[in-house]
């Protein structure tokens, strides 16, 4: 129930970095997925959000009003962590009540209204028959419920989940993306969420930021971030298998757009042949999407990479092949299996129409303008 | 490093009391001891404390009561922890098995550990007296003289040392049965795939893993025989003609029953320092990283 | 290179507990298996009989033909991975590496050259002095792999060797694992929960639960024609829909509101068999608007996975995930219907077996 | 309550019984019952003399055969020494309570303090606080008699509280140390969420769950305290005077009152061996300051 904006932050452990002038907007209600590899910074963002560690630099409000110096409590923010971090020495019910009775929420409530509220977050969450458990008896999914249930029983105006899906079974998994949202959605918070996998982030995220080495990359609803990335590592960390990233050399040959990779050109055709157009002569990275590529006989003609078969295995139904073409990856995934062994050489034909085009130094997109 | 100015009050409340008790009763004393050292102060004398200068120290080393009592309680150390450790690490092995019954035998065998040092003092006189003792008896049943444990140089030491190691030998088998126990399985179980036999397993695997154990245990012993002083008080009283008069035992009397406190200060600095260098190893062992787990 | 075999193999444990039953498997010579099962399945048991590092309850474990049960781990030339690495906590990584060869009593130049030869082919050359200890849990695990190969055993066993990393480390390690495989031509045992892990590796894979055998075959065999609801429910993501208490009448099955026609072959084993639930695959759905035939759904979750999206549904006949692509994407709370693929319908008897294969 | 084992499928692989040094079961069990026979035989004679009657105790050969009497414990309750050991054992009991529950207390807070709080030197606050573990009693005793006696609480239960409360604070703080590190720090980062302060997080979800080890430090410095000798009898002479004390007081007219002399023994000792069985494992985390596990 909150607008969070995010302004100039930086923080540092010692000599490490985190990130250094990290801006970010989150419009009230938003489910935002930070998304990004280990130790990018994605965790540490959550902590300085809820008050736990603070910012070295730069501030964070909600709704206008700076909160560097309230504490978690005062920021009205509730956590559900990654180990759940339950109090194993209370029932379910006594861990529902904690935050309730916590000193600075003295006659906040009367024991009646604990117990209305204990009962409609119980429901909510479907946990009511496990109230009077304690910890250790419940499974993985049940403690899940419960530490929601704690962050979400003081109705927070932010709800911070770290990694919160990660450790179900599947069937649990899907469920739970979908009941998430749908608390989401009741509650009516703001919610933040972590995590490193792309499927979570994508499925869950109305505003899914990417973050890496402590910047963020892209922020923007899933379907853009996923069908228009900002970044070459953003185009290159969502998908499954991801898309490619090959260094290329945009030129021209007889007036149409080509991009040049080992003296093999890629005819970029329509809006990737106008990107090129604009940067002639610059060196830039192609992104091609693993369908992209089609293995070729062995003495076909046309513009074909030459490739080594560093790994290949089989994913639902189709195979994967990773290519090494001198130094640079390359996925391949094909429903058409053929025998390969590591090693092999394979050649490969690359079509372009389907790519994206970054600059070479900095990875931002390039554009027709 | 930022930490609210609430989480800084906290940790003073916490930590404070504490450390102040600590400075006030460890540390100052032994700033103190060496005050008292550096002078001239007995009790019996109606004379105030005066300054001595390094004058306790020199006599220290002339004096052969103190020459031997260190030989003593080098002595006395070396035989039990030596005893202790052979037996205990043994012991240990013999303990490490699944067999039923044997851990409440290990249990029950724990039971001296923590029995009071005066009474085991005063049942182990009891049991060596000469007279009517049980060990005497026990001596006698194998057709042999009654034995003057108590009053014969030699034999009251070992007698010291045998009460010592009736006591501690439980707890070094505990340490090394629990070092032992802790010891992950996977690492067996890799040396078995690896091709290792049983006995290459012990020598490779299992006694290198062991060593910080063993020597955790040593020194832990070392240093608390260093300062035992209860069963020389219960049984021999430093005697006969000082065969027993272990470095604390006459440090106490000379304190407590010469009243020579400035003397006893010089004495105390040197015990200080003694077990300070022990005690480094130890810090050293615990606090590294690579202990082998 | 061995070829290793399975039969009537039981482990009973001494407090009763029956971890594995009746177990027959052949793996062949070369082959990469894949022991997938949830935990407390027997897979580890398994595994560990085979190791030696588990006495067999009953049965006969042959390798080339020869039975092992009953012979000491050391001799049965056997290597193996394990979950924590198990690596000697008081030895630098190079004397990790050469402890199987110093057991064989090999000639101490020997062992330097090949220890080196492996941690090159590892990536690990630089960690050679180093205690294990000081290394990331991707070194570790090389490093174990390394103690492994440095021999060339008749056959490897991995117990679940990605189990502690990281997802990204997880499929660069995998890929490794399976490069390695083909390089040494070695036969493998592998065990693992995770499906994705196990079908990117393995040539076959093994699913087992409660200490029984439910099925071999490849991952399209295993999603295609699932011997029984247990490997039905248990293979394959998103999960499949799983539908109770149906009943089928004039070829036609009923689901919730709506009727499927049954394909001949189906409609041929029902008489045989009569099924008592319906498993449909999500791709095995399309997603029509409400106004088509089909079961209503109302559609709860749309969960995007690139250019496909799962859509969580709730129907009268229970709730059912289906797939759609990018492009035609159902707005969450929307009313729909969905029509199963009449082929791809799954039908389970009361004994939970396919009624296609309870037949054959 | 729940007890709470953050380590619970740590240790979950089974452990094999195969053993690497090769001790048949024979021996086994014969060794290890040996080994109990010689460590509860010195409780034996404690016990069995204190329910002599005079002439049984210095019957030669010994008598395993007598008549049970009570009268030794009546004369070491009431008699014994003029008061009887009634007003020494109360004092122990005063000043074992009353120590430990300082030591756990002030102990508990400087090793949260030191776990959870970023404290300049903190690292060195541990060390100094385990090497006070070996200062030896001896050696500190003649400056803190000194001090206690500028102090005017020479015989007073508080001195020996205190003392007692700085010796055990070592053991409390790296036992407990221990289980605090053992806390996942998000459950009391859930808890700072939750609008909990530093202290209250201490008091209402730390504290509850190192519950065992709070019990655990109790009984082990309860222990200590109980069998301490060396300081109280510098320390104390009637008013304060502990049962060691008491008990030490008659070291050199035993020759004659074995009975009641033992009474006395049996009433110290035996109640700390339940405590012992009881404690067992821990005995040696506590006691070598978890370098064995």
């Amino acid at each position: 129930m909150v607008d969070i904006t995010i302004s100039g932050l930086s923080k540092s452990f010692g000599r490490v970095n985190v990130f250094d002038g990290l801006d970010l907007e989150v419009k009230d209600r938003t489910y935002v997925c930070l998304l990004g590899p280990s130790g990018c910074g994605k965790s540490t963002l959550m902590r300085i959000i809820s008050g736990l560690d603070s910012a070295d630099r730069g501030e964070i409000r909600f709704d206008g009003k700076n909160v560097d110096n309230l504490t978690c409590a005062q920021r009205d923010v509730g956590m559900a962590f990654q180990n759940y971090a339950l109090y194993p020495h209370l029932t379910v019910e006594g861990n529902l009540r904690f935050p309730l009775q916590a000193p600075m929420q003295k006659g906040r409530w009367t024991q009646q209204e604990m117990r209305a509220r204990i009962g409609e977050i119980a429901d909510l969450l479907q946990i009511t028959p496990l109230l009077h458990r304690t910890i250790n008896q419940l499974s993985g999914g049940q403690q899940q419920r419960v530490s929601l249930g704690r962050s979400l029983i003081r109705h927070p105006k932010v709800l911070l989940l770290d990694e919160p899906v990660t450790h179900l079974d599947a069937r649990l998994r899907y469920a739970m993306r979908s009941e998430l949202k749908r608390i989401h959605n009741v509650m009516e918070t703001t919610t933040i969420h972590v995590t490193h996998d792309q499927q979570e982030a994508l499925a869950m995220a109305d505003l899914l930021v990417i973050m890496r080495e402590g910047r963020i990359d892209q922020a923007a609803p899933a379907m853009e971030v996923y069908g228009d990335p900002a970044t070459s590592f953003v185009a290159s960390f969502l998908g499954d298998p991801p898309r490619s990233l090959l260094e290329v050399e945009l030129g021209e040959t007889s007036g149409a757009p080509v991009a040049r990779i080992n003296g093999v050109e890629l005819k970029l055709s329509g809006k990737l042949g106008a990107v090129a157009n604009a940067a002639p002569g610059r060196n830039a990275i192609l992104a091609l999407p693993a369908r992209a590529f089609t293995a070729a006989q062995a003495d076909e003609p046309g513009a074909v990479l030459d490739g080594t078969v560093r790994a290949h295995e089989m994913i639902e139904g189709a195979q994967r092949i990773v290519l090494d073409v001198s130094g640079q990856k390359v996925n391949l995934h094909s429903s058409a299996i053929r025998h390969v062994v590591i090693g092999d050489r394979l050649r490969v034909f690359a079509e372009a129409s389907d790519g994206m085009l970054f600059e070479g130094a900095t990875g931002l997109r390039l554009s027709a303008n | 490093m930022s930490q609210s100015r609430a989480a800084r009050r906290a940790a003073f409340i916490l930590i404070s009391p504490a450390v102040l008790l600590l400075l006030a009763l460890n540390v100052f004393p032994i700033g103190f001891a060496v005050f008292i050292s550096l002078r001239h102060w007995s009790l019996s004398i109606v004379n105030p404390p005066r300054f001595a200068g390094l004058f306790n120290y020199q006599e220290l080393t002339l004096d052969d009561r103190f020459i031997n009592s260190l030989s003593v309680s080098a002595t006395f150390v070396l035989i039990a922890i030596l005893a202790e450790l052979v037996l205990g690490f043994a012991l240990a092995f013999v303990f490490n098995s699944k067999l039923k019954g044997l851990d409440t035998l290990r249990k029950l065998s724990l039971l001296p550990v923590m029995a009071m040092p005066l009474v085991v003092g005063l049942v182990w006189f009891y049991m060596l007296n000469e007279n009517f003792g049980v060990i005497n008896w026990f001596v006698t049943l194998f057709g042999a003289e009654r034995l003057p444990f108590l009053t014969d140089s030699t034999l009251a030491m070992l007698s010291i040392a045998l009460a010592d190691i009736w006591q501690w030998t439980p707890f070094v088998t505990l340490v090394i049965f629990a070092a032992l126990q802790s010891l992950p399985e996977y690492v067996f179980e890799a040396g078995r795939m690896d091709g290792l036999t049983e006995r290459e397993i012990f020598w490779r695997i299992t006694l290198p893993l062991l060593r910080p154990a063993i020597v955790v245990v040593l020194i832990i012993r070392a240093i608390d025989a260093v300062r035992m002083i209860d069963l020389v008080f219960m049984m021999t009283k430093g005697g006969p003609g000082g065969a027993t008069e272990v470095l604390p035992w006459y440090l106490y009397t000379t304190g407590f029953q010469s009243f020579d406190l400035g003397y006893a200060g010089s004495m105390a600095v040197v015990m200080i320092i003694i077990v300070t260098l022990g005690a480094q190893v130890f810090v050293r062992q615990i606090a590294n990283p690579e202990k082998g787990r | 290179m061995a070829q290793v075999q399975l039969q009537d193999v039981h482990k009973i444990y001494p407090d009763g507990t029956k971890a594995v039953r009746a177990l027959n498997l052949e793996i062949q010579s070369g082959e990469f298996l894949c022991v997938l099962g949830p935990s407390g399945c027997g897979k580890s048991t398994t595994l560990r009989m085979i190791a030696g590092l588990e006495e067999v309850s009953s049965g006969i474990i042959e390798v080339d033909g020869q039975d092992i049960v009953g012979t000491p781990a050391r001799e049965r030339d056997i290597a193996m991975v394990f979950e924590n690495y198990a690596l000697y906590p008081h030895l630098n990584v190079f004397d990790n590496i050469a402890m199987p060869l110093v057991a064989r009593r090999t000639a101490k130049p020997e062992i330097r050259e090949r220890v080196e030869r492996i941690a090159g082919t590892m990536g690990i050359c630089e960690h050679l002095t180093k205690r294990p200890s000081k290394l990331s849990g991707g070194q570790r695990q090389r490093v174990s792999l390394a103690r492994a190969m440095i021999r060339s055993p008749k056959m490897f066993l991995m117990d679940e060797p990605l189990g502690h990393l990281e997802e990204y480390l997880r499929i660069e390690l995998r890929r490794e694992i399976r490069a390695l495989h083909e390089a040494t031509g070695g036969t493998t045992f592998y065990i693992t929960h995770d499906q994705e892990e196990a079908a990117a590796v393995s040539d076959r894979i093994a699913v087992m639960t409660d200490g029984v055998l439910q099925q071999v075959g490849t991952m399209a065999d295993l999603i295609d024609r699932p011997v029984n609801r247990f490997v039905a429910e248990f293979v394959g993501e998103p999960p499949i829909s799983m539908f109770n208490d149906v009943a089928v009448a004039n070829g036609q099955i009923r689901l919730g509101d709506y009727s499927v026609a049954l394909p001949p072959a189906l409609n041929r084993a029902v008489d045989a068999s009569p099924p008592v639930s319906v498993g449909v695959r999500p791709g095995k759905f399309s997603i029509d608007d409400a106004e088509a035939e089909g079961l209503s759904a109302i559609a709860q979750s749309v969960q995007l996975m690139g250019e496909w999206a799962a859509i969580l549904c709730d129907t009268p006949a229970g709730p059912a995930t289906a797939l759609a692509a990018k492009s035609e994407l159902p707005s969450e709370g929307a009313r729909v219907k969905l029509n199963p693929d009449p082929e791809g319908l799954l039908l389970f008897n009361k004994n939970g077996r396919n009624i296609v294969s309870a037949e054959v | 309550m729940t007890s709470v084992d953050f380590d619970a499928g740590a240790e979950a692989t089974p452990r094999s019984s195969k053993v690497v040094l090769g001790f048949s079961d024979y021996a086994r069990y014969l060794i290890a019952v040996v080994f109990v026979g010689f460590s509860l035989f010195p409780f034996y004679i404690v016990l069995s003399t204190s329910l002599k009657s005079e002439s049984d105790i210095f019957a030669w050969p010994p008598v395993w055969l007598f008549d049970v009497t009570w009268d030794n414990y009546f004369s070491a309750l009431f008699v014994f020494g003029g008061t009887g050991v009634l007003p020494f054992l109360i004092n122990s009991l005063i000043i074992t309570a009353l120590s430990t529950l300082l030591a756990v207390g002030l102990g508990s807070m400087v090793a949260y303090g030191l776990t959870r709080f970023r404290v300049v030197g903190g690292s060195h606050i541990f060390f100094f606080i385990l090497s006070t573990r070996f200062a030896p009693p001896v050696a500190f005793v003649v400056p803190i008699f000194l001090m206690i006696r500028e102090a005017g609480l020479l015989d007073t239960h508080l001195a020996l509280i205190l003392i007692y409360t700085s010796m055990n604070l070592s053991l409390v703080v790296w036992i407990i140390r221990g289980f605090f590190e053992a806390i996942p720090i998000e459950i009391e980062e859930a808890a700072q969420i939750d609008g909990y302060s530093r202290l209250q997080i201490f008091r209402k979800v730390a504290l509850p769950l190192v519950k065992p080890g709070l019990i655990t430090t109790s009984i082990l410095s309860a222990i200590l305290s109980w069998n301490e000798f060396l300081i109280a009898t510098v320390m104390t002479q009637n008013t304060a005077a502990t049962l060691p004390v008491y008990l030490a007081g008659f070291s050199g007219s035993m020759g004659l009152e074995w009975g009641p002399f033992m009474a006395v023994g049996a009433m110290a000792v035996l109640p700390i061996m339940i405590f012992t069985l009881v404690l067992q494992r821990h005995l040696v985390r506590g006691l070598t300051f978890g370098a064995v596990r």
